[in-house]
């Protein structure tokens, strides 16, 4: 989240989309429930059901599974259209003045500039900037454009250091006019006909949102919050953007009640994401090396990003630091093992070329290439997608290793449904089922979805011959480092090397951890303009003190600061507010450097002066010469409002990135509308460009995607109930208790159509696989005319599984929803697309 | 034994006035549920069912979100749910949390026989004293909410108690202290007036329901429980929530005059023949006259 | 009116003989009958009323009375019908109880000389056993309706009111009814109470008290030795 | 006295029966309470396991940390001072009681060999060094120092790792760090799905 779950209290206007807080997020939806309380807050809910979200909600509009870019794209079209955008904002803090370079090409017909059919992927050089060096910056409407090199995907050209710009937004190819031009298309007549929206219904929502910025008006604050209605799709990536510069074009990014807010789903993932538990970042965000990088040096050029603003702006670009995080990082993996001559033991680290992500992990399991796999607390055959292809990849690995706390799905695939005995005899599988701690077993952090570090207390010990986590994973490494020790083996340096100094290496106290994540000197360190020195092994105060000359040591930058010789700051329980914008600063620790608000610079206007100043955040103290305020500036203290430095300190431009330059994303610097992979209907922007042209469908037989004229017709969603999670409180006898049995929600008139009452047993098939449970007829979900012609909708919560209360009583078909799902992901996040596939419903 | 103790004011079927019923000054407690705000996610439910260790009852999907059909005596609070449809044509879902109302003058009270199994603490919370409950399911008829359950192993009547153990010892209950949305709030009955009429208020001129209003019956003599409802004018939409509760005129009639009546003729029954019996005497057997069958 | 001939071996009709009027079995179900009326009887009070509710102590405290007093209502509702049985033909009204009716006020005064001859029993009597008979039934039904007040749906809850209502009216009744026999049976009628617990009367006794009963039963006997 | 649920002061009702039978009895009725089941409990502050809200639980156990009592858990409740639930709770975080005392609970390591079907038991210094001779065997058939392109890569992807978004960051970073060393690509968590 941008902003945190207390800030929404201090919101005007919530829309949430993509998601279902009050179901999933119960105890976070209660500060959209305060704004609407204490401030007469109006909540948006736009979702393929109406969901008890909705219940609360002022406006609800129900739209088909897949459509949200097109819904947004007519709210950018109308904001635009009624000039209901924050104009200050637009022009200081996001790069609406840019102008892009010649022989960008907007996609009438779906496709960017540079599409290479045969390997389904674009070169991406002609989405930069005009580079504004020569001629003052303001206007080059002639630069040749850059010679298209024939044959090898060549890395890509820097950002221009200095780019042309115009501050009247009306150059042709500035980035706002190429905006405006991209969602002209999006007219709400073409609303309606693709989303389902009626026209009125989406002028009024457009109006309702939008009316924070009319006449101009910058003192209100709308919020958007989003979950993974969003992100399960092939198109996942780029509907958040769409949602990113809406709240860019109305100037809601980095105020208290604003911003964009996604609503993680697990406890700690979060937490997981920053310390790069994903094949494609190492902690802290930081790149993973490719073969290409050849030694340390290159490898940190590619990923060191230079600034590339308009000349007289100023740019932070904080993320030039990487070499700082990237050394710190390998000084705290290999400790002495990291010299300066073997670069910091750069090579220990393995090199990634193509795409390991999760469901590659299952297509190269299924492919016999992934031999074993250690699963703990991840439930990847109830995942799926396409749970039936991850079982059969299981039966062809060698060993399989789960760390759980209940019997699950994915320990027992071998005698899953429909797996004879005498199948099982073939199934070569070892299978080791580790018994886990719960979480009240254990102490430790997890970072919540405000990137709040909270430390836990352990209350009780693990029951029976459980072990904690942490200490099973330490004595298997330690038992391989010993196996490497006494026979060698294939190039075990990085195993040996590694810094495993606790003072219990059986047992790893994650205090200890912590402080390592925190980071520690090396050598004494003074901080030159302040004359502080820290002494050799003392706690970093912050990330600012990383050297990347092996100085220092640091698990994640991004956690500095969490543990300082100050003591745990995750611990801290002050529950002062002062503010009242609900910052909470002393209680636990927040990163990044305890900022609760991020880019709330953008929260003044460019002279430094809060938009509203009942909600002041932070601002500039002339007197001072500083930036001040109830949060930690998410900015450079000193950096005086004239010096025009953008508020967007991560990003080489400093500003927000209405348009998304070079390699940012896979499928085009804007979003643009397209199905999803099974769809009823053609893309009524370009049919013959249907879906997202870089998405890459899987060759397996398992691998299976249905079309309209293959008999599968109904839309179908997935979603998670508020009484059950995930597939883990099907073992909780309360949660049983309280929704004991599958069901599939389907319309009325659907079901009247099909003869089916409430209760009735029914199958929905997709062209993958079936799933049997009972009908939810329900008048919450409506059939929707789509380009004139009748769609149903229905929805399935994914909780059952084969593995549960009542499950092993028999009482349920024991079927897995996620045998429904298709094997395809999102082109930029990987995130397969888990709602808006095509199935059939029929009683059973 | 705990020293716990809450004063009481109303005892049911106790001879006499309740002892030292005005002797204690309390305020009065009170719980507000703001259904515009509530999100049917049956945290209260789960919580009550924590805090009070009930057992589970077996429960099977019945084409809604709703637990169970109505609450059980091991399953106190129950969100209804209601998908109701507007005259403009829009979905509401309604949900609404059901329990005891703790009436300020309960119909339970008033229809139970047995000394002492249902009280009235001077806070207002009703509560059922198992230990002197006879099961006899007199408080299912006095009830106008259709509150009190019986458990038919241990023949007692369970209801909630709005967590009378907690709130002796200064706690919240168990239910609104787990509300997420803050939906449920406790306090004395003043403030949760006040915070329900300023919410309805607000529903009323913000949100463009114009006929949300607070749900404070008089006929049972106002509630414990006070709801704020979307449209207070149709309450009956909100999973069965009477529109005018009050204590049935039967049990009333049955309770009050009836017992008198009944009572005194009992009485005069027995003085009448007692008076008879001294101004008549017995019946005397005249010795028979030469066996005729005379008149005598 | 043919009323069944109760002879006892005794019986021989001559003056200060005795006469069987209730045979052993009559007895027993009288006093069984008693025996659950008398139960239902007194926890009944103890629900009804709060300053009756020590009644309920003495009887095994609240919730065992409230358990059995349903039962023991429904074993008096077998062994009333079980008295029917037995009394059904002794109890039809007749004309001469309804002459006897007009003439009840001299009953109530004792000048019994000009009270027509009465039957078996006399209209009182069967005025009772009717009361008793109907107002049991009426118990019965109306008490189901209170001991599974939780099978009547909220929707029909005018039914639970129903059952409350016929349940105290019908109890009210029956112990009124219940008075006036038990006075009547022991301080008015000298001889009744012993009636029913040997069975037998003096010959005067039933002369004066029943002069139709004892004409056919001394008849019956001269003719049937 | 046996405790029942509730006890009335015997002075107040029962015994005040024989007087109160004339209404003369004035003594203020009090009714006695449950005890107050977390009254003597150790409260220990935790975070719900569940969603991304991270809301703060306060775990009542029996005993008062004594070394002869293992804590038990007997009420699980919101934590009033966590400024994000402020002490309330979801359904599922109201029933974390159940989530740690449940008799579903893998208490013992198992392990299903190829072929058979069903689970034996397996010693947990067996099983370990099964999976670590394994893990070993298949990085050293199939690690790669050098790509097609001579390229060193240094990886091994025949093995992978999945979890940890409900497992504290701490083990996260210790998985970073073995899984790295060992060389896997096949790196996964549920902010993936």
């Amino acid at each position: 989240m941008t902003n945190g779950w207390i800030d929404i209290k201090n919101t005007d206007l919530a829309l949430v989309m993509g998601g279902n807080p009050a179901e999933n997020h119960p105890c976070g939806f209660k500060w959209v429930i305060e704004a609407k309380r204490n401030r007469n807050a109006k909540l948006i809910v736009v979702d393929p059901r109406f969901t008890r979200t909705a219940a609360t909600s002022d406006l609800f509009c129900q739209i088909r599974a897949g459509t949200d870019i097109a819904f947004l794209g007519g709210m950018i079209n109308y904001a635009i259209a009624n000039n209901r955008i924050a104009h200050d904002y637009l022009l200081n803090y996001t790069n609406a003045a840019f102008i892009v370079k010649e022989g960008f090409k907007l996609p009438e017909d779906g496709l960017y500039s540079g599409f290479d059919h045969a390997t389904q992927t674009y070169d991406r050089s002609t989405w930069t900037y005009e580079d504004g060096s020569d001629s003052g910056g303001v206007v080059a409407s002639h630069a040749a454009p850059a010679a298209a090199a024939p044959g090898a995907p060549k890395p890509l050209p820097p950002l221009p250091a200095k780019v042309a710009y115009d501050l009247t937004l009306q150059h042709p190819r500035c980035v706002f006019q190429l905006l405006k031009q991209q969602y002209s298309r999006y007219t709400p007549e073409m609303v309606e006909r693709v989303t389902g929206i009626s026209k009125d219904q989406f002028l009024k929502t457009a109006e309702l949102f939008t009316s924070i910025r009319k006449d101009g008006d910058m003192k209100k604050v709308a919020t958007i919050i989003y979950a993974v209605g969003w992100t399960q799709h092939s198109f996942g990536t780029q509907t958040i953007r769409t949602a990113a510069m809406l709240q860019l074009l109305l100037g809601n990014v980095g105020r208290a009640g604003g911003g964009v807010n996604a609503l993680r789903g697990h406890s700690n993932i979060q937490g997981a994401t920053d310390l790069a538990g994903v094949f494609d970042i190492l902690p802290g965000y930081l790149k993973v090396p490719t073969p290409a990088d050849g030694d340390l040096a290159a490898y940190l050029k590619r990923t060191t990003p230079t600034s590339s603003k308009p000349n007289p702006w100023d740019s932070y670009n904080y993320w030039s630091n990487t070499p700082k995080f990237t050394v710190s990082l390998l000084k705290s993996m290999y400790g002495d093992a990291a010299t300066k001559e073997n670069q910091w033991a750069f090579d220990y680290l393995p090199k990634v070329d193509r795409n390991y992500s999760w469901t590659q992990i299952w297509d190269n399991m299924y492919r016999g290439s992934v031999k074993g796999l250690l699963a703990f607390g991840m439930n990847g055959v109830a995942i799926g997608p396409d749970s039936q292809k991850n079982i059969e990849a299981l039966k062809k690995a060698d060993f399989l290793v789960v760390g759980e706390i209940y019997p699950d799905e994915t320990s027992e695939f071998w005698r899953s449904p429909g797996i004879t005995l005498d199948e099982m005899k073939t199934i070569q599988t070892t299978v080791y089922r580790l018994p886990c701690a719960g979480f009240a077993e254990k102490d430790g952090t997890m970072t919540n979805s405000a990137r709040w570090l909270q430390w836990k207390y352990a209350a009780v010990p693990p029951p029976g011959d459980a072990r904690l986590d942490q200490d099973i994973l330490a004595q298997i490494f330690l038992k391989v480092r010993g196996l490497y020790q006494t026979r060698g083996g294939k190039f075990p340096d990085p195993i040996l090397n590694l810094t495993w100094a606790y003072s219990d290496p059986q047992h790893p106290p994650l205090a200890e951890v912590a402080k390592e994540l925190n980071g520690k000197a090396l050598a004494d360190l003074t901080d030159p303009k302040t004359q502080v020195t820290i002494k050799k092994g003392q706690q970093v105060p912050g990330f600012a003190w990383l050297k990347d000359d092996g100085t220092t040591a640091c698990g994640n930058w991004l956690y500095a600061g969490s543990w300082t010789e100050a003591g745990n700051q995750m611990a801290r329980r002050d529950t002062s507010d002062p503010s009242g914008l609900g910052v909470y600063q002393n209680w636990a620790w927040s990163w990044p450097a305890n900022r609760r608000v991020m880019y709330n610079r953008a929260s003044c206007d460019p002279s430094g002066k809060p938009w509203d100043a009942s909600r002041k955040q932070v601002w500039w103290n002339e007197t001072a010469q500083s930036w001040v305020g109830n949060d930690v500036p998410d900015f450079k203290l000193d950096s005086n409002p004239k010096d025009h430095m953008g508020p967007f300190i991560m990003n080489p431009e400093g500003v927000g990135r209405i348009f998304g330059p070079l390699a940012a994303f896979a499928d085009g610097p804007f979003p643009e509308h397209y199905e999803p992979i099974e769809s009823p209907v053609a893309n009524l922007f370009h049919p013959n460009q249907p879906n997202n042209p870089v998405v890459k469908k899987m060759k397996t037989p398992a691998d299976k995607y249905a079309g309209p004229n293959d008999g599968y017709n109904v839309i179908c969603t997935t979603y998670r109930l508020t009484e059950h999670y995930h597939y883990w409180t099907k073992n909780n006898p309360m949660n049983v208790q309280l929704v004991p049995e599958p069901f599939i929600e389907l319309p009325v008139e659907l079901a009247q159509e099909l003869g089916i009452k409430g209760n009735d047993k029914i199958k929905v098939s997709s062209i993958r696989s079936y799933y049997i449970a009972k009908a939810f007829v329900t008048k919450r979900i409506k059939p929707m005319m789509i380009d004139g012609k009748k769609t149903y909708q229905i929805g399935i919560p994914i909780h059952q599984g084969y593995r549960g209360i009542q499950e092993d009583a028999g009482r349920d078909a024991r079927t897995i929803l996620n045998r429904l799902t298709p094997t395809v992901v999102d082109p930029n996040a990987y995130t397969p697309e888990f709602k808006g596939f095509l199935v059939k419903v029929e009683k059973v | 034994m705990s020293q716990a103790t809450l004063a009481i004011k109303k005892i049911s079927g106790h001879p006499g006035p309740a002892p030292g019923a005005d002797v204690e000054r309390d305020y009065q407690v009170a719980k507000l549920i703001d259904t515009t705000t509530c999100i049917g996610c049956k945290a209260c439910e789960v919580a009550c069912l924590e805090w009070n260790g009930y057992t589970f009852t077996e429960t099977t999907f019945d084409n809604s979100y709703q637990t169970m059909p109505s609450t059980a005596w091991n399953y106190w609070n129950l969100i209804k749910f209601n998908e109701h449809e507007r005259e403009d044509g829009t979905l509401q879902l309604l949900m609404r949390k059901d329990q005891c109302m703790h009436c300020a003058d309960p119909g339970c009270l008033m229809a139970c026989p047995a000394d002492g199994a249902i009280v009235q603490y001077t806070n207002g919370i009703v509560d059922f004293q198992q230990q002197n409950c006879i099961g006899c399911g007199y408080c299912v008829s006095g009830c106008p909410f259709d509150i009190p359950k019986f458990n038919p192993t241990t023949k007692k009547m369970f209801k909630c108690t709005l967590c009378s153990d907690r709130v002796s010892q200064g706690l919240e209950p168990a239910c609104i202290k787990s509300c997420p949305t803050g939906c449920l709030h406790f306090g004395s009955k003043e403030d949760m007036t006040y915070l329900a009429e300023s919410r309805a208020k607000q529903l009323r001129e913000n949100f463009g329901f114009e006929k949300a209003g607070v749900y404070d019956p008089a006929g049972v003599g106002g509630t414990g429980v006070i709801y704020v409802l979307h449209d207070v004018t149709d309450p009956e939409a909100y999973g069965g929530l009477p529109k005018d509760p009050h204590i049935p005129w039967v049990v009333r009639f049955w309770k009050g005059p009836a017992k008198w009546i009944g009572n005194l003729a009992m009485l005069f029954g027995v003085l009448g023949v007692t008076l008879h019996y001294f101004r008549y005497g017995p019946k005397e057997i005249h010795p028979p006259k030469n066996g005729d069958g005379g008149k005598p | 009116m043919s009323t069944r001939v109760i002879s006892s071996p005794r019986t021989t009709g001559e003056p200060g003989e005795r006469i069987l009027r209730y045979s052993l079995a009559e007895r027993i179900h009288h006093w069984v009958g008693f025996l659950f009326y008398f139960y239902c009887l007194i926890t009944g009070l103890a629900f009804w009323s709060p300053y009756m509710y020590w009644l309920a102590a003495l009887v095994g405290g609240g919730p065992t009375a409230r358990f059995w007093h349903p039962w023991f209502g429904v074993a008096f509702t077998i062994s009333m019908f079980w008295m029917y049985a037995m009394w059904d033909r002794d109890m039809r009204i007749t004309d001469a109880d309804r002459r006897w009716k007009a003439a009840i006020k001299s009953y109530i005064e004792n000048d019994d000389q000009n009270l027509p001859p009465e039957g078996r029993f006399n209209y009182g009597q069967k005025l009772f056993f009717w009361v008793m008979f109907y107002g049991i039934i009426l118990l019965l039904i109306s008490g189901i309706g209170l001991w599974f007040v939780e099978g009547i749906p909220s929707s029909l809850r005018w039914l639970r009111y129903l059952s409350v209502t016929v349940h105290v009216i019908a109890a009210l009744a029956t112990i009124g009814a219940f008075i006036i026999h038990v006075y009547m049976g022991t301080a008015m009628v000298r001889g009744g109470f012993t009636s029913i617990i040997r069975g037998e009367v003096s010959t005067a006794w039933a002369k004066t008290h029943h002069r139709l009963w004892y004409e056919q039963v001394t008849r019956r006997q001269s003719a049937g030795r | 006295m046996e405790l029942s649920r509730r006890t009335f002061l015997k002075g107040a009702v029962i015994g005040g029966t024989g007087f109160s039978l004339l209404g003369f009895d004035l003594a203020p009725a009090h009714a006695q309470l449950k005890e107050l089941k977390i009254a003597r409990a150790t409260e220990t502050r935790s975070t719900c396991p569940y969603c991304a809200v991270s809301c703060g639980v306060l775990i009542y156990t029996i005993g008062d940390k004594a070394k002869n009592v293992t804590p038990q858990v007997i009420h699980v409740e919101g934590d009033p001072d966590h400024p994000i639930n402020r002490g309330t709770l979801c359904p599922k975080g109201a029933s974390l009681y159940q989530d740690i005392l449940n008799d579903r609970r893998l208490l013992k390591p198992q392990v299903r060999r190829p072929g058979s079907q069903q689970w034996e038991d397996i010693a947990w210094t067996q099983a370990l060094d099964e999976i670590a001779q394994r893990i070993k065997k298949t990085r050293d058939d199939t690690f790669i120092e050098k790509d097609a392109q001579g390229h060193t890569v240094n990886r091994c992807e025949s093995l992978a790792f999945i979890g940890g978004c409900t497992d504290t960051n701490e083990f996260n970073y210790l998985v970073v760090k073995t899984m790295r060393s060992m060389g896997l690509t096949f790196i996964e968590n549920q902010a993936r799905v």
